[in-house]
C-alpha cells in the first residue's frame, strides 16, 4: 500500500529528536485521532539550518515527518512556508488515499513552528531583551 | 530473507493441505451442479449433503438447520437481517453488543435506517457484558439479541450458554457469531442455547469465502440471497461445492486436534504475554485474562501507535495486526478497545498477535525478542513519550 | 462406463486447469488477509487489485466500478435490492421482465413485501421483451428497470443496448445479469448503456461462489452484507483471493478464445437442432432462432415430460436439464416457456441442451443418436400420445 | 436422489400399455400438473389378474405406476383397495419429498380403475345386459 520511498522513509526516519535551542516549535494533532507530530526549526539568516521531529503515529505520519525535514532544511522561510501537504506526498511518490490526511499534519507542523519562529522574532525585534 | 512468523489467525488461517485435497476433485472431474438430474450431479449432491450432515453433527444440530453462506459476514446479515424482517411484526427491537463484530454492528446500524431501534449493550473492562445489563435492556419488542461467542479482537469469551438460557425462558431469538470459536474451543448449539450461530472456515484452516449458518428449526429467518431453490430457499446461489466439502473436511479435523492444539497454545499464549510484558514497560493486556481464546494475545503499547508497530514488526518478520483485520485500514481506533474504556490514545497502540496450529516455541521467543527494539524505537521518536517518560510499568 | 456427454453448461461449466494453477497458490502459501499490512497481505491485495482491474478492463469499465461477490445470485441480489433501497426516496417502481432468473424475479417479489411493486414485462413468443411495453411501463416512481442480457434456459439475447438507450434519455438505473453471456458474447458497459451488470465465473470456466457486480460511479446501491469495509465498503467479507484471481483468469481466458468457440459452437448448435428436429416428430424449438446464446439448444418434446427424458439420456451418458437447474427440482413447469405462451403440458416436457468449449461433433451426434429411440419409448408409454398419435410433425 | 428400486423400474417398467378388453379404467392428474396416470385392469372371480399404465411424468411417476401394476396383480378387489400411495412409496423404498405425490396418482389412478369396474359391475349384474 506505500509506496518505497514512504517505507524507506519510515524505515530509516531522518532527523528524528528535539532541538533543545529550537528557534521555533509546532505540534500538531493530537491523541484522539492517533496522529501527532511536534517539530522544532533552528533558523540562521532567515533561512531553515536544522529541523527535527516527533511524530506519534502510523507509517505515513513518520515518513511525511521525515520528508519535511528534509525538505524544509536549507529552505528560506517564505521558500518554507510555501511547503503544501501536496508537496510532502509527491516527495514521497504519494500516498494512499486513506492517509493522504498525514501529509497535511506535517505541513501544517510546520506552519506552525514557522509561525512560532515569527513571533519569537518579532518579540525580538520589538523587545530585544526576550527569550530569543 | 526472513523465515516469516504468522501470528494473525484470527484475521485469516492457512488452509491445511488435507483441505485442499478433499476439495481438488470438486474443482476438476466432479464439476457437477448438485441441482441436475445426472449422474454428475449426484455425487455432487451427496458431497454437499455429506458435508452438511458432518458440519450438523458436530454442532449438535440436524442437518436441515445447516444454511451454506459464502463466509462469516454473510451468515451474520442473514441472521440478523433474516431474523429482523422475519418477525418485524412481532416487534422492532433489537439487542447486539457494543464489541461485536462490523458484520453483525453494521448490519444493527443498517436496520436503524429501516426503522428498527437497537441496544448497544456495554461491556466491562474486560469485554464481558452483564446479564443484568441485557435483562433490563429486554423489552416486549425485542425480536432478537445477537451476542458474539469470542470477540475477534480481544479474544474474550462470553458467557453464551447464561444468556442462551435467559433468552430461552423470554422466547427471544437469539444469535451468535461464533466465528471466532467453531474448530477453536467446543461450540454446541444446545449448550450455548442459541437459535442462529455463525461460523467461517477460512478461521480454521478452510477455505475462503464459505460459511454456514445455524438456524435452529422453527426459528424464522427471511433470505438474505433470494432466488434458486437452493439450501431450501434460504440462500440462493450454486452451491459452491469445494469450498463446502472444504468448509466441513477443515471443521472436522480442527475439532479432532481441538484438544491438544488448544492446549498447546495456551501455554504458548501465556509464554508471550509474560515474555513482553516481562521486558518491555507501560504495556496493557486488553481483554479478560481466563474467559479467554487460547490463541489470542491483545496488548496496548503506551505512546505508541499501532500500525508503526505493525510494519516494524513486518521487517522483521511477524506478521501482526492492529484492531480487527477489516478495520485496520480505517483510521479509527478499535471499537472494541474503546468499549472497554480505554483512552483513545493508548487504544491506537493496540497489537493483536493470535497464534496458530504452526505456532511454534521459537516463534513466540522471536517475537518476544524482537519486540522491545522496536518499542523502544518508536517510541524515542514519540512526542508523548517524552512527556510521560517516569509512568509505572505498565499492570 | 460410457463416456458422458456433458450438455449442461448452462447449468455450471467445468473449471479451466489453467484456472485451477492460477489459484493455487493462494489456497497454498499466498493465504495473507489483504486487509492486513504485512507483506504476505500485500501479495493477496495486489492479487485482488489486479483482478479488479482485468476484469474491468475486460468489460469497458473502471476498476473501481467492480465489486467482488459469492456468485451470480449475490451480484443480482446486491443490485436488485440495493438500488432500489438506495433510491426508495426516488419512488418505488421496479421494472423487471417476465422471464428473469429467479435470483432477480424471486427478489423482486421479495420486495413487493417491502413496499415496492413491480411490473413483470411480458415477452413475445421467441422470449423478446419489447421496447414499446418497457417505454409504456416506465412511470414517474421508476427507480430501476432489471433485464437480462441473456435467458439462461432458451437463450434468448435481449436488445440491451436500444434499452439502455431509452432508459439512459429517463435517468432510470438499468440492470441486466449478464450471467449467461460474459465470456460468451462481447459484453461492454457502454455499448450495452447498463448501470449495473452481473457476472458469475462458473458460467465461463471459473470456481464456484464468486461472481462481479458492476456498478457504473454514481449509481447509487446499499449494501446487501454490511460489516467489514472491503469492496469500498459495499460488500462486507474476507475476499475469497483465489476465487477472484481464477475469476479473472477465467475470463480473460474464455474472452481471448471468444471468437472461435463462439463460432464453432453455433455451428454444433444448428447441427444439433437440424439432426434432432429432422429425425423426431412434434418437436419444437424454443427461444429465438438468431436473438440465441451460440451454445444453446431449448426444445420441447410434445407428449411426454422433460425429467423422464433426462433420465434416459443420463442413461445414455448425456448429461441434460430441463428448464433451469435451480427449479428442477420443483414440479412448476419452467416460468420462462410459460411466459412463451406455450401450454403447461408442452412446457413440461422441456429439453435444455447447452454446449461448451469442450463439447465435439462427436457428442453432437451421439445425442442426435440416442435421443428418437429414448423420445418413441417415452412416448409409447405417454396417455397423451395415443390420442394425438396423427399429429403432423413438429415445425 | 431416486432409489435404486425406482430407477429400476423407471428404467424396465413392467406392465406398459394397454387393456383393450379391461375391466375397469382409471385416469389421475392433469397435462397441467405435469403427471397424467392412465391404468387398465382385468378382473376374473373377484381378482385383479392384469394390469397396464400409461404414463406422462417424471421418472418417479412412471416408476410408482410400474410398481402399482406389480402390486396389485393378482389381489382380491379388497385387498387391491387397501392399496394406499404409501404401499406404493414404501414399496420403491420411499421417494424424495418432492415426489411423494406421484405415488399419490398411482394410488388414485387404481382406485378409480376399481370403481369402474366396480360400477359396470353393478350394471352387469343389475341390468345383465350391459357392454360388460
Ligand atoms: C441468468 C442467470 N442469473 C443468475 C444465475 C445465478 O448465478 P450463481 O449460480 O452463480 O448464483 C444464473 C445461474 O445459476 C443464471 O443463469
Ligand atoms: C467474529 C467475526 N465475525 C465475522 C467475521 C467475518 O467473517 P468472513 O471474513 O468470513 O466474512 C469475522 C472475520 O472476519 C470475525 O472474526
Amino acid at each position: 500500500m506505500y509506496s518505497e520511498k514512504v517505507m524507506e522513509h519510515f524505515t530509516n526516519p531522518r532527523n528524528v529528536g528535539e532541538i533543545y535551542d529550537a528557534d521555533g516549535v509546532g505540534t500538531e494533532g493530537n491523541p484522539v485521532c492517533g496522529d501527532i507530530m511536534k517539530l522544532w526549526i533552528k533558523v540562521e539568516d532567515d533561512r531553515v539550518v536544522d529541523a527535527r521531529f516527533k511524530t506519534f503515529g502510523c507509517g505515513a505520519a513518520i515518513a511525511t515527518s521525515s520528508m519535511i525535514t528534509e525538505l524544509v532544511i536549507g529552505k528560506t522561510i517564505d521558500e518554507a512556508l510555501a511547503i503544501s501537504n501536496r508537496t510532502v506526498a509527491e516527495a514521497l511518490d504519494g500516498l494512499p488515499p486513506l492517509k493522504m490526511h498525514c501529509s497535511n499534519l506535517a505541513a501544517s507542523a510546520l506552519r506552525r513552528a514557522i509561525e512560532d519562529y515569527l513571533q519569537k522574532q518579532e518579540g525580538t525585534e520589538t523587545e530585544n531583551d526576550n527569550n530569543g | 530473507m526472513e523465515k516469516q512468523i504468522y501470528l494473525d489467525h484470527a484475521s485469516t488461517t492457512p488452509m491445511r493441505p488435507e483441505v485442499l485435497d478433499a476439495m481438488l476433485p470438486f474443482m476438476k472431474e466432479q464439476y457437477g451442479n448438485p441441482s441436475g438430474v445426472y449422474k454428475l450431479a449426484r455425487k455432487a449432491r451427496a458431497a454437499v449433503d455429506e458435508s452438511r450432515d458432518q458440519v450438523a453433527e458436530i454442532l449438535g444440530a440436524e442437518s436441515r438447520e445447516i444454511i451454506f453462506t459464502a463466509g462469516g459476514s454473510e451468515a451474520d446479515n442473514l441472521a440478523v437481517k433474516g431474523a429482523a424482517f422475519a418477525n418485524k411484526r412481532r416487534g422492532n427491537h433489537i439487542i447486539v453488543s457494543a464489541i461485536e463484530h462490523p458484520a453483525v454492528l453494521d448490519t444493527a446500524k443498517q436496520l436503524e435506517n429501516y426503522g428498527f431501534s437497537v441496544t448497544y449493550l456495554p461491556v466491562n473492562d474486560s469485554g464481558l457484558v452483564s446479564l443484568d445489563a441485557l435483562a433490563k435492556a429486554i423489552t416486549s419488542k425485542t425480536i432478537l439479541v445477537s451476542i458474539m461467542h469470542a470477540n475477534n479482537e480481544i479474544g474474550t469469551i462470553q458467557p453464551i450458554g447464561e444468556i442462551g438460557i435467559l433468552l430461552r425462558e423470554k422466547s427471544i431469538p437469539f444469535h451468535t457469531d461464533a466465528v471466532q470459536t467453531v474448530g477453536h474451543i467446543p461450540v454446541n448449539v444446545d449448550e450455548l442455547g442459541v437459535d442462529l450461530l455463525s461460523l467461517s472456515a477460512h478461521k480454521f484452516y478452510g477455505p475462503r469465502g464459505v460459511g454456514a449458518l445455524y438456524v435452529r428449526r422453527g426459528t424464522r429467518i427471511e433470505p438474505l440471497i433470494n432466488g434458486g431453490g437452493q439450501e431450501r430457499q434460504r440462500r440462493a446461489g450454486t452451491e459452491n461445492v469445494a469450498g463446502i466439502v472444504g468448509l466441513a473436511a477443515a471443521l472436522r479435523m480442527s475439532v479432532e486436534e481441538m484438544d491438544s492444539t488448544s492446549k498447546r497454545l495456551l501455554l504458548l499464549r501465556e509464554r508471550l504475554i509474560d515474555g513482553i510484558m516481562q521486558s518491555i514497560p507501560n504495556v496493557r493486556l486488553n481483554g479478560h485474562r481466563t474467559h479467554r481464546l487460547p490463541e489470542n494475545v491483545n496488548l496496548c503499547f503506551e505512546f505508541i501507535e499501532g500500525e508503526s508497530l505493525l510494519l516494524n514488526l513486518d521487517m522483521q518478520g511477524v506478521a501482526a495486526s492492529s484492531g480487527s483485520a477489516c478495520t485496520s485500514g480505517s483510521l479509527e481506533p478499535s471499537h472494541v478497545l474503546l468499549a472497554l474504556g480505554l483512552p483513545h490514545e493508548i487504544a491506537h497502540g493496540s497489537l493483536r498477535l493470535t497464534l496458530g496450529k504452526g505456532t511454534t516455541q521459537e516463534d513466540v521467543d522471536k517475537t518476544i525478542e524482537v519486540l522491545p527494539g522496536i518499542v523502544h524505537r518508536l517510541r524515542q521518536m514519540s512526542p508523548l513519550y517524552d512527556e510521560k517518560a517516569v509512568s509505572p510499568i505498565g499492570q
